[in-house]
């Protein structure tokens, strides 16, 4: 790999990243179910290219195209399709309903994006592809965390859930510069995918029970 | 021969042998022959990694196991065989009592075995990566077992745990990748990430790095542990789940996920070579611990009770190993072992309650429970006295090592801290069982349980731990030692 | 050994003898301070004499404890008293028990006359009973108080024959404030136990106000005999304790004729102003209600804090 | 004579005791069986605990008495190894001769189980105890001991829960088991602070050998910690004030002979931990730890007698006695510790003999009352003393061994609470010139109070002994109560009998201290503590006090003719009427006008009114006149100021702050998010 094509590799993983962070900002400010699952997967979309560009420009990195292969069909494809279904069959209203209102969400997530770059400074001589893509990881970590916290849907967490995989994702192909060995990868990847499964299982269960999908109704346990 | 493949492959057989199979008692001993097997295999391994070298691989290195997983092993395999061997009688009056159907039955008899291998894949894993996807796989078999009444309230509790549970996971897997991350090298190919190899080049890893893996990899299998504060899914699921599983939780599944995060400890000291990660299990050890003596004191469910407890014990468990000093950490190891005996049959004598009380609430249930259920009682009354830590069982002695240890070392504080909370635990638990367990039951109620239900589940746990107690065989002592050492870096 | 044995029998003699002649005198003289004649100073006697001859009734409900106590009051008392040197400076006890074995064997005797007292199921023995007990235990600091003043003053030694050397060595002053501290407390101490006003009547029969009388309310015959001569033989040995200890003059310290006939003689004139004093007392002084006598009793026992502190504080 | 050593007698105890436990369990279904061989085996152990301490005693140093380890040690520090000195032997003879006549007693006591209750597991927690409680005693290993102390504290929690079918016994138990697992956690923060100060590393850190040789060492922090908390850690087993609250709670509930195993000497190894301690670790106290052990000594002793003064619950009442006695000891212990300080060595054996005298004269008495108050309850089914009355000709033999232990309990001479009372009483008087300080003010006002206490004590016992046993039945029960088994009365005429001995020949007795004194205070027993041939028990000072309890006996026996040749003299011809008692011309006396335990108590409670605080009630209901009230309701209430004043609010305290600690789980998935997130940036940012 010659340092021009390191150069434009590395801009385009950047420029990639920096696309997920403002989807991520997107979503917290998105209001409609739908459309949330819909970000989430152009998310994954970018995801997925920034593994396909690392498998392109790397050479000894084969098995990456795996992983942005997986990503495209589980992620992109799979399950927005599962989630939609989801939110169809049980007939959950549109209405996301977050705890606090946009202005705040979007101040706090600057200030979580902040605290991103803080934490990932000492480390951005050791990114190997792209500048700031770990404390764009972090931030798409931080901020999932607080999606989770500031909705109010079972379905909208798991989306949250999912946001922040794809920051691990996206620290792992940006940190070692050609991601997890393979077998890694693949059981990540499986266990993802389970997960949302099980997730579903139980969405669907909490639906017919409780005949809602508010999570604050979720709080007899107590003490 | 091989080892670590059969144990893999022996309760993951009798979970798709259940899955394929029809009749309810054939399933219960497809699970118990499985486990029964993976005892055996166990001890085998215990004896192989106390001789040269030590260390027992298969597969290219692929699964390693040395004292420390040998003895988690060892822990998971006796937890199950003892909880298979309570489900079966569990779940026959359950479905008599019409609270579960057969179907949820037969999912109860798949998940716990593979919820089994899941442990079993991530002690003897020896690559990280798939130490982290073994334990994911262990919280999602676990999480529809904590389902499996589809009450109200175990779905919200199996709902926290998933929930919680994966994002802990989502964390530790960014601990996990960081690791890696420090192990990359710019011109080599790519290396291996299996622990052993890490721990090679401990001495060459970029500390800042792994520094910042073991803070998401405490928060991550933290949660997955149960240390406070991400302990919060831990009481609901322990209190929701059917008992065989509340068993599988406490007993070992909170263990497991503190075997990985000791393997982090154990890298980051070797990496660091400073007391950052072991300060850190002593924070949240002591936090643990503090933390649940007030919700033990003024408890009103059993089960959640018996679950802050564990809590506590849990708590401990990291206090001895943060405190770092050999005996501290055998002393922790110990407890690790005593408490997976005693803790199951708490359960399962909360299991009986359940069953025939109809309810949790310590105030619907008592007084008089020796005289409408004797067994047990007695195997409640016994794994009580044990688990707050009294003689002649062998928690007072695990307890003691630890708070010898400490003193030893000179942490005066931080022993005596533990040493409250202890009593604190003690002063709740007592209470409330006594409230429970002694006295004339208000109403004569129809006993859907029979005297001696679970008997030979509680009685065997029993047995063996009293007998551990005071007895323990020259091969534990040697492979509890090693593991001692091996956490504490030597 | 002979020696020895003659001793006891004198002093035993002694005691049953002058006992009631001391009761008789308090009796007659309080009657003339009271502008009465007065029952004759050897009437005491006579009663005893009389309540030896007579029947005795005892109550259906007493058991063998009730005839018990009459003895063990009695000897109990006598034990007492030979442990106090009387006329000589060596009592026929004293290697048996001192102080201490003196306050012990008073109190086995309250202990078992409590126990008559309640025996025979009257409310008037429970009473007297109680009270005796209460005021029997409020006394005791302050005796103990005081006897460890004096004993503190005779080298630390309990025995009374050594506390009495002491008190007549050189170091003792009359005037020592110790001395007359402790005197204080002990003469509280002594109306307290044997019943005298401002603490308890022993001349009344009223219900609501006796204490020794309610007790041994149903006590007759030979038996009552008993009872009063040991009240009367505990009054003569508290009284000889206190005279002895802290006027310690012309006590025999040989065996001799002589002297022990000297010493008699001013023993019987210490006592005789001793009971003069209690006689005083009585007269001069209304019987204090049963919740006020605490009060009295804890000035005795802030009288002998005082004397205590003073033995070091005053040298 | 060739005896065998006390090492084997012992060994041959634990193992009796031990088949006790295993031979009761498997008897668990046949009761009359499992009661033969329990208490069977108990009684064959109590005669070897009784060889054991005896032999080890008597005999000189080096002949046998070596320490041996129970079972190998697997756990590091932990060295399971038994040793019979003096000090242990001494309190394995207290445990021994109680063991001997209570488990005589409970063949017949637990009879009364039968058919209710399980007598196979009565027997097995019995044997339990006492073979917890000989290890406690003979235990030379911290470690060990503490499990020992963990086991006992165990199975005595189970004996005062074994009538749990009543909600008092088991609150009782928990209070209890509460109390003293507290005690335990100081007693565990004390050893390890020895430990730590021993280096912590070798194996035998925590043996008391090592410990032995710290003594002046330690720094002087370190020591005042481990002072203090031994103090509160062997203190609440022993029932100090004010760590006492749950002793008259919970020594009542259990059945009898478990109250007399309790009061006699399962408290006492809270005076042995600090006898142990205090004069065998420590090293030479500073003023200090003598003047607070005696001053809570004092207190204990007067309290302690004021509140059972108060009671009118027979086995309450012997409860709170028991908590006045531990202050008598306490008096000994803590002037002992004085001496030790002032370095008056043979004073310090004075005082500390009247305190370890006294342990055995209270385990005795004191278990001589639990018993007679358990045969009482036996026949009368309550230990209400207002519905007793006129047991005496019922049940005359346990009258009699009661008014023994009365006697002996009020310190009245001839019996044995005399003579350990007169050693304390010396004791405090010599200790008035070993110092020139103010300090030795205290030594005269503790006389004092102990003088007070006495008084109370009698005036208690006359209480006890009057409205249970004379004058007339106060109700049905008791009416129509026996006397009862013979075992139970031989359990009972042993005790009496020891307390007799130890009345009369207390210099014989004394011997027995020689060892131990040699061994804690490096001081053979003063020449002068035995006069005239062991007649008289003489005092540290030749001219000091002196007593002889057997020459007062005999004396006594001598003055009797007295009487008799007055009445010979006299009145030969006087006859005994049997008549009523005097009732004032009204229609003859009922049982509702005796005097009650109540009333008897009243003058004191009324003096002790700013003490008591008592609460009374009355509620009069009027016909016509305010004058004659037709229906009187009288309501009086004593609760202890320490529970309403200190434990209540403190539990209150700690259950208000463990509620709001529960509003962090409150339910909200939302807010346990947060818990991760905040810890996660926390760490973030404090631990990078």
């Amino acid at each position: 790999m010659n340092s021009s094509e390191s150069e434009l590799a590395s801009q385009l993983i950047t420029l990639l990243a920096a696309g997920m962070l403002v989807i991520q900002l997107l979503m917290v400010v998105q209001r409609m179910l739908l459309t949330s699952i819909r970000l989430f997967a152009l998310q994954s979309l970018m995801l997925a290219g920034i593994a396909a560009i690392v498998a392109f420009f790397h050479n000894n990195a084969i098995h990456v195209y795996w992983v942005a292969g997986l990503t495209l069909i589980g992620k992109v494809f799979f399950l927005p399709w599962l989630l939609n279904r989801l939110v169809r069959r049980i007939q959950i209203d549109q209405e996301i309903a977050p705890l606090l209102n946009s202005t705040a969400s979007m101040l706090l997530c600057g200030g979580f994006t902040l605290l991103g770059y803080i934490v990932a400074r000492p480390f951005t001589s050791l990114e190997r592809l792209g500048n700031n893509t770990l404390a764009i990881a972090i931030t798409l970590l931080l901020t999932g965390f607080f999606l989770m916290f500031n909705r109010r849907k079972a379905i909208t967490q798991v989306l949250a859930l999912l946001t922040v995989e794809n920051g691990v994702m996206l620290a792992a192909v940006a940190l070692t510069s050609y991601g997890m060995p393979l077998v890694v990868e693949l059981g990540i990847f499986f266990d993802v995918m389970v997960a949302v499964m099980v997730l579903g299982i139980l969405v669907y269960r909490i639906r017919e029970t409780f005949s809602s999908m508010d999570v604050s109704k979720l709080s007899q346990l107590k003490g | 021969m091989m080892l670590l493949i059969p144990i893999l492959l022996a309760p993951a057989a009798a979970g798709l042998f259940c899955l394929l199979a029809r009749s309810r008692p054939a399933m219960g001993l497809a699970n118990m022959l499985a486990f029964g097997v993976t005892v055996g295999l166990g001890v085998m391994l215990l004896r192989k990694v106390i001789e040269p070298p030590y260390v027992v691989t298969e597969f290219e290195e692929f699964f390693r196991a040395d004292s420390l997983s040998a003895w988690m092993v060892l822990l998971i395999s006796v937890v199950s065989l003892g909880t298979s061997l309570y489900a079966g009688q569990y779940f026959r009056r359950d479905l008599a009592a019409g609270v579960v159907t057969a179907g949820r039955v037969k999912e109860f008899f798949v998940l716990t075995p593979l919820f089994a291998t899941g442990m079993f894949l991530v002690v003897l894993a020896n690559n990280l990566g798939v130490m982290w996807f073994a334990l994911e796989a262990t919280a999602l078999s676990s999480v529809l077992l904590v389902a499996l009444y589809n009450r109200k309230t175990s779905l919200e509790a199996a709902w926290k745990y998933v929930m919680l549970g994966s994002l802990g996971l989502a964390l530790a897997l960014f601990g996990t990748v960081f690791t890696y991350a420090a192990a990359v090298n710019k011109d080599s190919a790519m290396p291996s990430f299996n622990w052993s190899h890490l721990m090679s080049v401990a001495g060459q890893l970029d500390p800042r790095m792994i520094k910042l893996a073991f803070v998401f990899v405490l928060v991550g299998y933290g949660t997955k542990a149960g240390l406070a504060p991400m302990h919060t899914w831990l009481p609901d699921a322990h209190s929701e789940a059917p008992s065989p599983t509340s068993a599988m939780l406490s007993g070992v599944s909170l263990k497991v996920a503190l075997y990985a995060l000791l393997r982090f400890h154990i890298l980051t000291t070797a990496c660091l070579g400073s007391s950052f990660s072991r300060t850190m299990l002593l924070v949240f050890g002591l936090g643990s611990m503090c933390l649940a003596a007030p919700f033990i004191l003024v408890q009103t469910n059993l089960k959640r009770l018996l679950a802050y407890s564990s809590l506590e014990h849990v708590g401990l468990i990291c206090v001895g190993i943060g405190l770092n000093s050999p005996v501290t950490i055998f002393g922790a190891l110990l407890h690790m072992g005593y408490h997976a005996l005693t803790k199951p049959v708490l359960f399962f004598a909360a299991g009986n309650i359940h069953q025939s009380c109809h309810t949790l609430q310590m105030r619907l249930i008592g007084p008089g429970i020796a005289k409408l259920l004797p067994v047990t009682a007695v195997c409640m009354g016994l794994a009580a006295v044990a688990a707050t830590g009294l003689p002649p069982f062998g928690l007072f002695f695990s307890e003691m090592t630890v708070l010898n240890g400490g003193f030893a070392a000179g942490h005066t504080f931080v022993s005596t801290v533990v040493l409250a909370a202890l009593l604190a635990a003690f002063c709740g638990i007592l209470y409330q069982l006594t409230r429970i367990l002694l006295g004339v039951p208000k109403i004569v109620r129809t006993k859907d349980v029979a005297p001696s239900a679970g008997a030979p589940a509680m009685g065997l746990m029993l047995a063996a731990l009293l007998v551990f107690s005071i007895w323990l065989p020259e091969p534990l002592l040697q492979v509890m030692k090693r593991a001692a050492g091996i956490i504490g870096g030597k | 050994m002979m020696f020895s044995v003659l001793a006891i029998m004198l002093q035993t003699a002694l005691l049953l003898a002058l006992a009631p002649l001391i009761s008789g005198c308090i009796k007659n003289w309080k009657a003339k301070l009271q502008n009465r004649r007065g029952p004759p100073v050897w009437q005491p006697y006579f009663d005893l004499a009389k309540f030896l001859r007579k029947d005795m009734v005892i109550s259906e409900h007493a058991s063998w404890i009730f005839r018990a106590v009459p003895y063990v009051l009695f000897i109990s008392t006598l034990l007492a008293g030979l442990m106090v040197p009387m006329v000589s400076v060596s009592a026929p006890l004293s290697l048996f028990g001192g102080a201490l074995a003196f306050v012990g064997l008073l109190a086995l005797g309250r202990f078992f006359l409590a126990l008559g007292g309640l025996d025979a199921a009257s409310a008037f023995g429970g009473m007297g009973s109680s009270r005796e007990m209460t005021i029997a235990a409020v006394t005791e600091p302050a005796l103990m108080l005081a006897i460890f003043t004096v004993a503190i003053a005779a080298d630390k030694s309990t025995n009374l024959s050594q506390m009495l050397i002491a008190a007549q060595g050189p170091t003792w002053k009359l005037l020592n404030p110790a001395h007359v501290l402790a005197f204080a407390a002990l003469f509280i101490v002594l109306l307290a136990e044997t019943g005298r006003i401002p603490i308890d009547n022993p001349a009344t029969h009223l219900e609501l106000t006796m204490i020794h009388e309610a007790m041994i309310l149903e006590y007759s015959g030979r038996y009552l005999a008993l009872v009063e001569w040991s009240a009367s033989v505990k009054q003569l040995v508290l009284m000889a304790l206190l005279a002895n200890i802290f006027f310690p003059i012309g006590i025999a310290t040989d065996s001799s004729a002589a002297s022990l006939g000297l010493s008699l003689g001013w023993f019987m004139a210490k006592l005789l102003a001793l009971a003069g004093a209690v006689v005083l007392v009585e007269t001069t002084n209304a019987k204090l209600r049963l919740f006020r006598v605490p009060d009295l009793l804890s000035a005795a026992f802030i009288l002998a804090t005082l004397a205590l502190l003073s033995t070091f504080l005053f040298q | 004579m060739n005896l065998p050593s006390p090492t084997l007698f012992l060994q041959l105890a634990l193992c009796a005791y031990g088949f006790g436990v295993v031979a009761s369990l498997l008897a668990i279904r046949w009761e009359k069986f499992a009661n033969g061989i329990g208490f069977g085996s108990a009684t064959v152990a109590a005669v070897f605990g009784i060889g054991a301490a005896l032999t080890g005693l008597t005999s000189g140093p080096g002949n046998g008495v070596e320490s041996f380890a129970l079972w190998p040690s697997l756990i590091p520090y932990l060295q399971l190894t038994v040793k019979l000195d003096p000090l242990g032997a001494f309190f394995v003879l207290i445990v021994s001769v109680l063991a001997l006549a209570l488990s005589i007693y409970s063949f017949g006591y637990v009879r009364g189980f039968y058919g209710r209750k399980n007598v196979g597991i009565l027997a097995a927690f019995y044997n339990a105890l006492l073979l917890a409680t000989t290890l406690v005693f003979t235990a030379s290993n911290a470690f060990f001991f503490l499990i020992a102390w963990e086991i006992m504290a165990l199975t005595a929690y189970c004996l005062v829960s074994f009538e749990h079918e009543k909600p008092e016994t088991r609150n009782a138990g928990v209070l209890y088991f509460i109390m003293s697992h507290v005690g335990t956690g100081c007693l565990i923060l004390g050893f390890l602070l020895l430990f730590q100060a021993a280096g912590g590393q070798a194996p035998g850190d925590y043996g008391f050998e090592t410990f032995r040789t710290l003594g002046d060492k330690l720094s002087p922090g370190r020591r005042d910690a481990a002072f203090l908390l031994f103090l509160v850690g062997f203190g609440i087993k022993a029932g100090i004030v004010p760590l006492h609250i749950w002793l008259p709670v919970a020594h009542p509930v259990a059945p009898s002979n478990i109250s007399a195993l309790l009061s006699g000497v399962l408290i006492k190894t809270g005076i042995y931990g600090l006898t142990r301690v205090l004069f065998d670790f420590m090293g030479t106290p500073p003023n200090w730890w003598g003047v607070t052990v005696l001053t809570i000594g004092t207190v204990s002793a007067v309290l302690g007698v004021l509140y059972a003064l108060m009671e009118h619950d027979l086995k309450r009442l012997l409860a709170y006695h028991s908590i006045e006695n531990i202050g008598i000891i306490l008096m000994g212990l803590g002037a002992a510790l004085m001496f030790l300080h002032t370095n008056h060595p043979v004073l310090a054996t004075l005082a500390l003999i009247a305190g370890l005298y006294h342990t055995m004269n209270h385990a005795i008495f004191k278990a001589l009352l639990f018993l007679g108050a358990g045969a009482v309850l036996h026949a009368t089914h309550t230990r209400n003393m207002e519905e007793m009355g006129g047991l005496i000709k019922r049940m005359p033999t346990t009258a009699f061994c009661f008014l023994v232990g009365a006697v002996a309990i009020s310190a009245l001479p001839p019996l044995n609470g005399f003579v350990s009372e007169w050693l304390t009483y010396q004791a405090l008087l010599q200790g008035f010139g070993t110092t020139d300080s103010l300090v030795r003010i205290m030594f005269p006002l503790s006389g004092a109070m102990l003088a007070l206490t006495g008084a109370l004590a009698a005036a208690c016992f006359v209480k006890a002994f009057g409205i249970t046993f004379l004058a007339q039945p106060r109700s049905d029960h008791a009416a129509q109560a026996h006397e009862v088994a013979p075992t139970m009365l031989a359990g009972m005429g042993l005790l009496t009998a020891a307390c007799i001995f130890l009345g009369l020949f207390p210099t014989l007795f004394l011997k027995l201290f020689n060892p131990l004194t040699v061994q804690l205070l490096g001081q053979p027993l003063p020449g002068f503590l035995s006069e005239a041939d062991g007649w008289v028990l003489g005092n540290t000072q030749e001219m000091g006090g002196t007593v002889s309890t057997l020459g007062i006996a005999l004396m006594g026996i001598c003055l009797l003719p007295v009487p008799l040749v007055l009445w010979l003299f006299f009145g030969r011809r006087t006859k005994v009427r049997i008549g009523p008692t005097w009732d004032c011309g009204l229609k003859g006396l009922t049982p509702q006008m005796e005097y009650t335990a109540t009333g008897f108590s009243k003058p004191i409670r009324m003096i002790f009114k700013a003490l008591f605080l008592p609460r009374r009630e009355v509620q009069r209901e009027y016909d016509y006149s305010p004058y004659f009230a037709k229906n009187l309701h009288f309501e009086s209430h004593i609760e202890e100021a320490f529970v309403t004043r200190l434990y209540r609010p403190l539990n209150r305290g700690i259950l208000r702050f463990s509620r709001r600690m529960r509003g962090l789980q409150a339910g909200s998935i939302q807010a346990y998010l947060i818990y991760i997130f905040i810890t996660l940036l926390l760490l973030l940012m404090f631990a990078l």
